[in-house]
């Protein structure tokens, strides 16, 4: 089923190629209700209000805390933490989890796939605590290289910090795996969910995840809000960071009893708006089964891969077995920008540059790709004019 | 709205895309890296003439169609004007591409014309000058 | 000139009078289409885009932070960084500048009348850096002790922490002279700018401001948003603190560049449509005059703090000569929770608690207070309904 | 609307406010600090019996209507149930307010019947009981 028709984009843009929801998605008509509606009839502060604007929106924020519980099977909805972003996120991770327990001969493991902000932090906290940061190598399909990732565990391994999908490769990793293979040396695992919080069924419990991050503009969501979660085995071990307002047991000039996980983490006034936006887009995933699209968008992505490797001169990135809605190429003699540039042209949208993933393309010998990728809104009509014009785009720069 | 994108493309831009000006991989360091962080594109100057007098300058890197023609047309102008007029030269083309001038001092920088009308490529025609700009005094 | 038809939640509930402006501010209508407009017709990522919607994203953000430097007469847009809000930049300010400078030996000032959130980073700071925190005494009347100040300050201060207004007094610090003071001792002064940024003209420059931070949320902005002015003078000296994408000159995995003030502090995909809502806030103040309204709210302020005071059992709190939209009190015998309920009941929203400034109650030996406040949108009929009901407040709890 | 909120305040409630009992500033170690950190609310219970079997108690401190009076029931019932009784009560109380049963186990916390529908005052009725849950065993 086309679910095109929920998303307001397309009815002021009928001829949109949107080819671009890996760096955000569109916003489905209830999500954009949900502010709108917010802020002309019912919006107020919350927590510490009597009256029932405000009573109502903090109850509804705390059902919405609960809708992110259920999103991602987590026990509880204590166990989710609002944050403003995945990068704000994994930061606060950083800096309120692990910073304090690092020390000197201790290190921490990334992939050679991460986004930068699920390497940035941690190439940052290793660099201030004297701790080795280990790059887990990838096999020459693009996957991760997990025999590299068991040699580089050892006792004094900290963290496993891994993408679940690949923002330049569209690779598909096996959390689960992984966390297998890094609970069995009692090392916890934080799984940066940005791009699969949309495609994959998660679930905290039976996948045992220690941290998972995702942000909500990548999920249908408003921009400014995103999401934490901890497994309570972590949760006591919060300190402190960034601090302020409604998050405190107590508090005197010179002493402050904070509140415990997630209240910890959460500071000063919320993206209110952002959440209640938040809860609207699990709705609009719930309501149409968006998991349920996974077989569909997977046909599609491996379409695109095949359909774009009949170029001569394309070169697709990645594993064409293990891919889902992300496709980065290249053409040869031409560049990523100039091909996006002449996509724009002809109203399609797709993204070049580095993609946030310096690192990875260094490693590839890249400088730059052009990245199509893909959401639920997508059809295949939408492949065929990318094709159509790529095809013009070649001749073009011939 | 095609044809506004396209009008970027100068017919000589996509020319010295293919063939640019000096453009080879040398051993040297380079006296000059131009990089934009947001698109990964990076030009290397290098200078081969035996006086270090920039009579013999190459490049090589990654960039677009504009940053490569640019920095093509700068490498060419530089051999010729020295460093004096270079920098000259770079100011006045960066007003140009800015449109704080309509004057372009230079004929052969005509070509970048309509990339004034394309806010988010500006950066990709004054890469290399930029550079030059804020490096060499 | 009222403004209260521009606030489309009066539409929705015409009986609604709404004193808890200084917990967050209703939004206008213009505010409310900018983020549904964006939404439904021009939605994008940021800055690394090649097509329409992005290109015009990146420049109406690029807009905005010129809007926002007009706002308080900076000298670039670049001065400007876009953050969560008020908190979120106050603790940016701390870690990313203050922390590494800080050893023991230094001392940083604070006011009696912060809120949590101008208090609790710089006393968390100065506990971790073995710094003295100082706190500046109020006079009688409840305005800072300046000469206290001055007395506190040393070469070994380091910053002065002080709020334009304070959120539970209303009352209105001098900062220009704060400036002067700290300044002639080269002591920099982070402004606290939350409750003062909808009614007083800040100019960066003539007021000689070092950092100033404001939340979107108190100025009829979206929630999740706010904004620092740094002086170029400190800009390059701020390190990196939390880190991502969207931030760096160049990364590999062992070494990053990082790119300078602002972007410095903006890893991320930002809250873009919080930042367009928040430019067209400054829009709404622009075109309506905002800080011309001055005069008519400092009147109805004065005016609600003398009928209060005519009730035997209402003390009123702060200094009655110096006081701007934000008035607290407390009635001999009912609970400030009661009173906001029984209100509640009434359609009237106020606010009742410690209001996030626990040790400024505490050093007044108070636990809790009712706090009226205003914006533009209210108007004398307002106090009177408040008036009538707290009479009827005191008879039913009698 | 005003009387749905009003409903909230029982006569009774609103008379223990007024005339709490034991309720006076004492100067030993209090046994239970009860604290709602969003409100400001305190109250603070102390034990005055001679072999502090909780036979004598006496509570103080600042707290809206509702808190005030259930504290002071609690301080009541606690004398009249000892430790055991009142830990018994305090688990079947919260259970009763927070809607889990509508058996109320003791007549006299029935005055808290309509807190139940007040979503925002549950923890006013709590606060000491749910510290006394917490803190004594
Ligand atoms: C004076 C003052 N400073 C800071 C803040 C914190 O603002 P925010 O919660 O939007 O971060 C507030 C808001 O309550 C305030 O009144
Ligand atoms: C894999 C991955 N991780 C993290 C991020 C960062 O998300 P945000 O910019 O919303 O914080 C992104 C988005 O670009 C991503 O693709």
């Amino acid at each position: 089923m086309n679910l095109k028709s929920h998303f307001p984009i397309f009815d002021t843009h009928p001829e949109l190629v949107y080819l671009d929801s890996a760096a955000t998605t569109q916003k489905p008509r209830n999500v954009i209700k949900a502010i709108t509606d917010f802020y002309e009839s019912s919006y107020s502060n919350v927590s510490r209000g009597m009256y029932k604007l405000s009573t109502d929106a903090t109850q509804k924020l705390r059902d919405c805390r609960q809708k992110v519980a259920t999103l991602i099977g987590a026990e509880s909805s204590q166990d989710i933490a609002f944050t403003y972003g995945a990068t704000d996120a994994i930061n606060k991770v950083a800096y309120g989890y692990f910073k304090p327990k690092l020390t000197a001969g201790h290190n921490i493991i990334v992939t050679t796939m991460e986004h930068h902000a699920n390497l940035l932090p941690w190439q940052k906290l290793c660099k201030e605590s004297d701790t080795e940061l280990r790059v887990v190598r990838l096999l020459a399909n693009g996957n991760l290289d997990l025999e590299h990732l068991v040699e580089l565990m050892n006792e004094h391994t900290m963290l496993v910090a891994v993408t679940h999908i690949s923002n330049v490769l569209g690779i598909v990793n096996p959390i689960e795996q992984i966390n297998k293979l890094a609970h069995e040396k009692d090392i916890p695992v934080i799984i940066d969910a940005a791009q699969s919080i949309s495609t994959h069924t998660l679930n905290a419990i039976d996948l045992d995840i220690d941290f998972l991050v995702f942000s909500g503009h990548k999920m249908f969501a408003p921009t400014g809000i995103g999401a934490l979660y901890v497994n309570p085995k972590y949760q006591a071990a919060f300190d402190p960071h960034f601090v302020g307002g409604g998050m405190i047991e107590s508090a005197s000039f010179f002493e402050t009893v904070y509140q415990d996980y997630p209240q910890v983490l959460e500071p000063g006034t919320p993206n209110i708006a952002g959440v209640f936006g938040l809860g609207a887009a699990i709705d609009f995933m719930d309501d149409h089964s968006i998991y349920s699209q996974y077989d569909r968008l997977e046909l599609l992505t491996q379409d695109l891969r095949s359909s774009l490797s009949n170029y001569d001169r394309i070169q697709v990135l990645g594993d064409s077995t293990n891919s889902m809605n992300i496709v980065s190429f290249e053409i040869e003699g031409i560049h990523p920008h100039d091909i996006a540039y002449f996509l724009a042209g002809k109203n399609i949208c797709i993204r070049a540059g580095h993609h946030c993933a310096e690192p990875l393309l260094n490693s590839l010998e890249i400088s730059a790709v052009a990245r199509v990728s893909l959401s639920v809104y997508n059809e295949h009509r939408d492949i065929e004019l990318l094709l159509e014009a790529l095809k013009a785009c070649i001749n073009y720069f011939e | 709205m095609e044809s506004d994108y396209l009008d970027l493309y100068h017919p000589r831009i996509l020319e010295l895309d293919k063939h640019p000006y000096h453009f080879k991989k040398c051993v040297e360091e380079p006296i000059l890296i131009a990089n934009n962080p947001f698109c990964g594109d990076r030009f290397k100057l290098f200078d081969k003439s035996p006086n270090k007098d920039y009579a013999a300058l190459f490049f090589y890197g990654h960039g677009c169609a504009v940053s490569k023609a640019s920095t093509s047309l700068l490498v060419e102008l530089f051999e010729q004007k020295g460093l004096t007029g270079i920098r000259e030269l770079a100011d006045q083309f960066a007003k140009f591409i800015y449109k704080e001038t309509d004057h372009c001092a230079e004929d052969k920088l005509l070509i970048f014309e309509n990339v004034r009308n394309h806010p988010s490529r500006l950066d990709c025609a004054l890469l290399g000058w930029n550079e030059l700009l804020k490096k060499l005094h």
